[in-house]
């Protein structure tokens, strides 16, 4: 029986929450109300109207496919950064665990050392050397969640190495990365899903810090971000353009923390004793 | 012994993130010199100017000069301001530094008990209420609330400057007043993670033995909680706070430069976009060293917390 | 005369779901011990938890319990917590998690005396250290101020039993005081709660597994099972001891070893930068077919020898040989020696099918995938499970059935020798003899070489021809089971053999067959 | 003498800091933070902005109409070889330490300027200068290599501010010159601050300048009050919302800033002037002008401010007319064409980079975005020249001479042009030299060098009760003598 069955509203409700932010964020690979880029000075700074539902910007293109747009690209950036920190953090921390010894200590200081430089110097000196791009806000981000991924895989491996299962299938003779590949990983999966979905949440609100600087992605393709860091000096004249991409900001997160709460919970170690 | 191994693989972590430093600053494109004389400058004054600064030696050496230097605490001259780099950082920290102990005050002072209200109220309206207001306050980006609270209390209501820093000079009063707004918008964000830390780590401790056995003794949950869960709860705890503190220090960037407080985060976008290498070079190993000593200190700390760990010396 | 404690019609349940504790009734005078024995999930504990108001988050309890008369069980938190400690106490069953670790533990036995307001702060600490004498802790043996982790398991039993009893309640709950502890601990405990209970003339409540346990300090015995109580009266006289195996006949003319062990030895570093020697220097030689068993109290280094035997672990000193060669070297083939772990529920990894699980062993060797299908299910057929148990996760099978699969798992790559590593001591005692008779007849059946580690004698003597027993990392006495067991030369057999309760219920031993070999070389 | 004279004008200006902010005090917002204060030594415009006619003064300056007047010298003749100019001096005036100020001084500033290792950033003005005489302290004569009718002029320059010997090294940090401010207390980053020297006769006692270029905190502080005003307000869309608030004066003026989408001459297919026309006529000016700066701006044809009498409306050579660009493409083969376009950090650049892409697009040009820091635009731009187009504003006075310098970023070698130049150098004459730039400006029309794009707009905004504020920016500068608070 899960332990809380009525804890799961938060699993759905971030299922829900992330589906109306990342739902429209795909359907704009395809379509479109208007070209995102599309620029009309006479129409700017209009308010809603039934041609522009969430009205214009200051350049006359249109709100919600600036939205929609901005939300794919955030949200691509979030997944390319989360995909970058699983891709090397987890081999890392599983690599140390199965090791022990000298190779771990130095696994966990080497990420100490990246954990120490500050994700938005890295971003800056990444954006200054390689100028802004979508590849670089990537890496930034990327890097800066990479030792969390390696501590997180290290830790929870470390807890199962000992079991039993484990040690059986070594006097099978299987190597320890076969080991690692068939018992360890599968047995963290679900604590590694929710760091998933807690880093990509932090992964958009980083990368909309990153376009207030001005670091994400250059014009003319739109994130949250710099959507958000633009609308900032038009909050008098129509602060509709800063509320927008800030809510959308907001639910996402929001979305995919809800998320990782929930299947925190449902993925509870039900699995291994019997209640 | 143990506590020597640490601070040694402490001090090794600065001695390595210096190279990296300076050999990440050099690679960067653009000149210094071009900076300074800007649009107009001759090829002759640029070469002037670039012995001055001494650009011209070969890297090896100047990251050696810089590195003794450093050792002897001749910090060097910023590139863009002519003042000693140690003066320059000093006025930058001296606003960084309580803003971020400002802002962690705030984010203990409203995550740990919003954390333990939601925790003695496990699974019931307090809890759900309070972690869901914890969510928000994730959610929404630091420079989103700075300007929402400018917009309150600076230019509505007129209580708060909308800004800017007044210097410790002109007393304690008016630097805290500057530093209030900004010191809320990074303590908010913070306060929630440390209530949802918290409230987990207390929650988990709960269903421990050994609190069932406090309440065999004839203790309410509440008071179990108080005089057992939460003592257990502070190793927990205080590591969030460790990594909180060292974000707070650069990462306050954005909301230094809505608040536009000379702080050590826009010095740091200032000295890459000037390529001033001395300042930027000594500001990060300021970050890089503070980071460690942050995270040594929190290793020390959890000794002394959990006796446990005691015996690893 | 009212009883001390009256419970009637107690039904425990999880709001909406059905009841776990179904309508228990029963009295406890003053001064008097009551014992309630049932298998695990019986509800036995849940009943102990709800007199104490202690039921965990989700559990509510309805009926009624009355202390002195007066109805406690829908008394508000504040009211009851004031009757914990001070009227009602508890000792419950993982001594190791049920100590705060943050606190010293002076100060935890000292604390029943702070919440009720006893006396001052020095004569709290005069009166806590009094009682930690008492339970057999003086300071030269546990400082007040030393932490739960610098203790061994059966001396935080024994600051909880001081803490408990420090502000002088009238009722003891002893909820499976003795299960984690090893068999000469238990003993102790067992002894020291019988001495206290009667000296301070409290009642008592003792909740086991184990009728042996009970019966040792209980004159009256409720037995639960699914939720009720089955049947109550007199303790159950203590059973016969149960037949002693004839003694195993030396095997043929001196076969050649299967496996050797000389001059092995282990050390450890503690993380306080000393070091612990778990294995000192052991001499050891398996023949094909022949049945050892290997006892020792916990902490005598029986699991480290046997990781070093298995290969698991390189010895520090010394040789080990499995059919003449070394299992520690990877390129060596494992199958011929196979090991089944103590805990059913961690021995079979939750995420994967039993079909796989079962085909892991035969990782090494070259075989078809039709051959090795074959090998899973006659594997399964011989520990009485059904061939469609291949599909299913173990979370889908109880305890004695997953024992069965590891057993299983074992037989699959037809070993020679098979390590058996306390097997059956985590099962209730009716599924332990289903297993002991299902290893009795694979080892006739397979000719199969045991090597079977445990604490508990008679398991050994009924499986085991010749037995070792170890005591801090050395073999002090080894011998055929007859001999060993009744006339113990070492002073660590002998108090293993004081410390063994009521010998098992009788079962007939099964005859013994000549070893026979696979009916085919793999 | 000197040690008593810091000490009291320390106490000057802590008395005045606890002062209640008298009306004799002003706080003044600035976008940009200079790196030093040393206007002889650095281009950034930001330190003109501080220190030119407040703290430093050279032989002449230019006034709010753009004209060049007396200051440090009362009067100046030439020899009638055009060869030989005398400037006679201001007598008793002292520098801030007290230092006296005579031809010697004036001798020094100019030679350091022409030294071999100077770092002067406009050293080109002083090179007509052979040497440099001082028959006595009130008077100085310059010997020149050839006819320069622009020297007065060109003295006006805040890199031509008059330093003395014993100060100069330090100006950076601690400025000491003869202007009517002395220089109090920088906090880097936050703040700097100017007070009256004694006996100076100006309005206001204390200058505050505050940095703060991001749009919104401006905004704020403006709102707030924090700040009593900005020169050149940073963010053109908020200016609406001071339009309608009774407490604040909008004045829109003009700069220098000729704001302009730059063409690498040299680069294929841009060395085509058909390719080059055709990207004019690709722009629309006044929907560039509403889109990135409000409507802030005026529309310009070559490179000259529309504030100057010699000015020449050329934009109608460049009209907007997306079929004539297309037909010219089409004619130059350059069908399906892609650049880039590199963009410095200032938000005009930014916003034009992003409309400018959308127009070009209407005509088959593809233009990426290629957003660069200072540094980075400095070095592959101007250095290199590694470029296809950039969006940049020069807002130096009267700079349509850097067409003619060959090293110059355009990649534009125009014989006629440099002859032009020269001529326009030696003229004395005001009305003949004005007639020579209208020729200037149409030659650098025909030949479409640049898409000329707007002159940035000198954005103020300050407390109504302010008076004396400059409306335009002939130079870079903030005249603060004439300023003062309304009864």
């Amino acid at each position: 029986m899960a332990e809380h069955p009525d804890r799961n509203w938060s699993l759905w409700l971030g299922v829900a929450i992330t589906l109306a932010i990342v739902l429209p964020a795909a359907l704009s690979l395809a379509w479109t109300p208007y070209p995102p880029a599309a620029i009309d000075i006479k129409a700017r700074l209009q308010g809603w109207s039934p041609a522009h539902p969430l009205g214009t910007d200051p350049f006359g293109r249109d709100v919600l496919s600036l939205l929609m747009a901005g939300a794919r690209n955030s949200i691509g950036i979030a997944l390319g950064a989360v995909a970058l920190s699983v891709g090397i953090g987890v081999p890392l921390g599983a690599l140390a665990a199965a090791r022990g010894g000298w190779l771990d200590d130095l696994l966990m200081r080497g990420s100490d050392l990246l954990f120490a430089f500050p994700a938005v110097l890295t971003a800056i000196m990444l954006a200054a050397a390689l100028g802004p791009s979508m590849g670089v806000a990537i890496l930034a981000i990327g890097l800066f969640n990479l030792p969390v991924f390696a501590r997180v895989t290290r830790s929870a491996a470390v807890r199962i190495w000992p079991r039993a299962f484990v040690q059986a299938a070594r006097l099978s003779g299987k190597s320890r990365t076969r080991i690692t590949l068939e018992h360890i990983l599968p047995n963290i999966l679900d604590q590694l899903l929710v760091q998933v979905t807690l880093q990509l949440a932090l992964a958009i609100l980083t990368e909309a810090g990153l376009g207030y600087l001005g670091l994400s992605v250059p014009p003319p393709a739109p994130t949250l971000g710099r959507m958000l860091a633009d609308a900032q000096s038009f909050l008098a004249v129509s602060p509709r353009l800063a509320i927008l991409p800030g809510l959308a900001i907001a639910l996402a997160v929001l979305g995919l923390n809800l998320l990782g709460d929930g299947l925190r919970d449902r993925l509870d170690p039900r699995l291994g004793r019997q209640p | 012994m143990r506590s020597l191994l640490r601070i040694a693989a402490a001090l090794l972590t600065i001695v390595l993130a210096s190279v990296l430093v300076f050999l990440a600053l050099n690679v960067l494109p653009g000149d210094p010199a071009a900076v300074m004389l800007g649009t107009e400058a001759r090829p002759d004054t640029l070469a002037a100017l670039r012995r001055q600064m001494g650009l011209d030696q070969p890297l090896p050496l100047r990251w050696w000069q810089w590195l003794t230097g450093l050792a002897r605490g001749e910090l060097g001259t910023s590139h863009t301001y002519g003042v000693p780099v140690a003066e320059l950082v000093a006025a930058r920290a001296v606003v960084s530094l309580p803003l971020a102990l400002l802002a962690l005050l705030i984010a203990v002072g409203l995550g740990i008990p919003a954390g333990l209200f939601a925790a003695t109220r496990h699974r019931r309206t307090g809890d759900l209420a309070t972690m869901a207001v914890a969510l928000v306050g994730l959610s929404v980006p630091a420079f989103w609330i700075g300007i929402l609270l400018v917009l309150l209390f600076a230019i509505g209501l007129r209580w708060l400057p909308a800004g800017g820093f007044p210097g410790w000079g002109a007393g304690i009063a008016p630097g805290i007043a500057a530093l209030i707004l900004p010191a809320i918008a990074l303590g908010l964000p913070q306060a929630a993670v440390l209530a949802r830390v918290t409230r987990t780590a207390i929650v988990e401790i709960m269903r421990l033995d050994f609190v069932r056995t406090a309440r065999s003794f004839g203790l309410t949950r509440t008071e179990a909680l108080r005089r057992h869960a939460l003592p257990n709860a502070l190793p927990p705890i205080v590591t969030v706070l460790g990594l909180q503190f060292s974000f707070l220090l650069a990462g306050a960037v954005i909301v230094e430069n809505v608040f536009y407080l000379p702080g050590l985060g826009r010095l740091v976008v200032q000295s890459v976009g000037g390529r001033d290498l001395p300042t930027l070079a000594c500001l990060v190993m300021l970050l890089v060293t503070a980071v460690v000593a942050v995270n040594l200190a929190v290793d020390l700390l959890l000794l002394r917390l959990d006796p446990r760990l005691r015996h690893r010396g | 005369m009212t009883g001390l404690l009256e419970v009637e019609r107690l039904t425990v349940r999880r709001p909406g779901g059905p009841p776990l504790v179904r309508e228990v009734s029963f009295q406890v005078a003053r001064g008097e011990r009551l014992g309630i024995v049932g298998a695990s999930g019986s509800g036995k504990s849940l009943t102990a938890l709800a007199i104490a108001g202690l039921l965990p988050d989700g559990l509510t309890a309805e009926g009624s319990v009355r202390l002195d008369g007066r109805e406690i069980l829908d008394l508000p938190e504040a009211e009851l917590a004031r009757l914990r400690g001070r009227r009602i106490a508890m000792v419950f069953q993982e001594p190791l998690t049920a100590l705060d670790p943050a606190r010293r533990i002076g100060r935890q036995v000292a604390e029943p005396l702070a919440i009720h307001g006893l006396g001052t702060s020095l004569e709290r600490t005069a009166r806590a250290a009094a009682l930690l004498r008492a339970v057999g802790l003086p300071p030269e043996r546990a400082s007040p101020d030393s932490f739960p982790h610098e203790l061994s398991g059966g001396q935080r039993q024994r600051v909880l039993i001081a803490a408990a009893l420090a502000a002088g309640p009238d009722l003891l709950l002893a909820d499976e005081p003795t299960t984690a502890l090893d068999l000469v601990t238990q003993r102790q405990i067992l002894d020291l709660l019988d001495e206290l209970v009667a000296a301070k003339g409290l009642a008592l409540l003792l909740v086991s597994h184990d009728e042996g346990v009970i019966a040792r300090m209980c004159p009256h015995v409720l037995v639960m099972a699914g939720g009720r109580i089955v049947r109550a009266g007199p303790a159950a006289a203590p059973s016969t001891a149960g037949a002693v195996l004839p003694p195993q006949p030396p095997g043929r003319a001196d076969p050649p070893a299967l496996l050797t062990a000389s001059g092995v030895s282990r050390r450890y570093r503690l993380p306080g930068g000393a070091t612990r020697q778990a294995v000192d220097g052991v001499d050891l030689t398996i023949t094909p077919g022949e049945a050892v068993g290997l006892v020792g109290s916990s902490g005598s280094g029986k699991s480290t020898l046997v990781r070093l035997l298995t290969g698991l672990e390189r010895p520090d000193a010394g040789v080990v040989r499995l059919e003449g060669r070394d299992p520690a070297e990877p390129a060596v083939p494992r199958h011929p020696v196979q090991l089944v772990f103590q805990d059913p529920f961690d021995s079979l990894d939750p995420r994967w099918r039993v079909g796989r699980i079962l085909a892991e062993p035969l990782h090494g060797l070259r075989l078809d995938p039709a051959e090795r299908h074959r090998r899973v299910l006659a594997a399964l057929a011989e520990v009485g499970l059904p061939a469609e148990a291949v599909g299913r996760h173990p979370h889908a099978f109880s305890g004695g059935q997953r024992q069965r699969i590891a057993i299983a798992r074992a037989l699959v790559a037809h070993p020679r020798l098979v390590v058996l590593d306390e097997p059956i001591s985590a099962l209730d005692r009716a599924l332990q003899e289903q297993v002991l008779e299902l290893l009795a007849a694979l080892r006739t059946r397979h000719g199969l070489a045991y090597l079977l580690v445990s604490h508990d004698l008679d398991i050994v003597r009924r499986l085991c021809s010749r037995v070792l027993v170890m005591a801090e990392g050395r073999i002090v006495e080894e011998g055929p089971v007859g001999q060993v067991l009744l006339q113990p030369a070492s002073a660590a057999a002998r108090a293993l053999l004081a410390a063994r309760l009521a010998p098992p219920a009788p079962s007939p031993a099964p005859p013994v067959a000549p070893p026979k070999a696979w009916d085919y070389e793999p | 003498m000197k040690l008593a004279r810091l000490l009291a004008s320390a106490l000057l200006v802590t008395a005045l800091a606890d002062a209640a902010v008298a009306k004799d005090t002003v706080t003044l917002g600035q976008a940009l933070e200079p790196p030093h204060l040393d206007p002889t030594a650095g281009a950034a415009a930001a330190i003109d902005e501080i220190v030119y006619a407040n703290v430093f003064e050279g032989l002449t300056r230019i006034a709010a109409d753009g004209s060049v007047q007396p200051q440090l010298a009362t009067s100046w003749e030439v020899a009638p070889d055009e060869l030989a100019w005398t400037f006679h001096l201001k007598q008793g005036v002292t520098f801030h330490d007290g230092t006296s100020f005579d031809s010697a001084d004036v001798k020094f500033s100019i030679e350091r300027a022409l030294a071999e290792d100077s770092v002067n950033a406009q050293k080109g003005l002083f090179e007509p200068i052979a040497a440099v005489e001082t028959p006595d302290p009130a008077t100085v004569v310059f010997r020149l290599k050839r006819p320069t009718g622009l020297l007065p002029w060109n003295l006006a320059w805040g890199d031509a501010v008059i330093v003395a010997p014993e100060s100069a090294e330090t100006n950076r940090t601690r400025p000491v010159g003869t202007g009517p401010f002395q220089f109090t207390e920088w906090r880097q980053g936050d703040r700097l601050v100017l007070s009256r020297r004694e006996g100076a006769d100006v309005a206001l006692a204390q200058v505050t300048f505050r940095f703060i270029a991001d749009p919104a905190a401006a905004t704020a502080a403006l709102m707030a009050e924090d700040v009593d005003g900005y020169l050149n307000f940073p963010a053109p869309e908020a200016l609406p919302q001071f339009e309608a608030d009774p407490r604040f004066a909008v004045v829109i003026g003009t700069t220098e800033g000729e704001t302009l989408l730059a063409i690498n001459n040299r680069r294929e297919p841009l060395d085509d002037v058909r390719v080059r026309r055709a990207i004019g006529h690709a722009i629309d000016r006044q929907a560039l002008i509403d889109g990135a700066m409000m409507g802030y701006g005026q529309p310009i044809g070559s490179h000259f401010s529309p504030s100057h009498p010699a000015y020449l409306d050329l934009t109608g050579q460049s009209a907007h007319d997306p079929e004539l660009a297309r037909r010219l493409l089409a004619e130059a083969g350059a069908g399906d064409l892609k650049l880039t376009i590199k963009l410095p950090p200032p938000s005009y650049a930014r916003r034009s980079g992003e409309i400018i892409q959308a127009q070009l697009a209407e005509v088959g040009i593809q233009a990426e975005l290629v957003p660069v820091e200072w540094a980075q635009w400095l070095e592959q731009v101007f250095a290199n020249k590694d470029y296809d187009l950039t969006i940049v504003s020069h807002t130096e006075q009267l700079d349509i001479g850097i067409y003619a310098r060959d090293d110059y970023y355009f990649n534009y070698h125009n014989r006629k042009f440099q002859a032009l130049i020269a001529r326009i150098e030696a003229e004395a004459d005001e009305a003949e030299r004005n007639t020579l730039y209208g020729q200037a400006q149409e030659m650098l029309a025909a030949d479409a060098v640049n898409a000329f794009l707007f002159e940035l707009p000198k954005q103020g905004v300050w407390n109504a009760r302010l008076e004396g504020m400059w409306a335009n920016a002939p130079i870079q500068a903030t005249d603060l003598t004439g300023v003062r608070w309304a009864e």
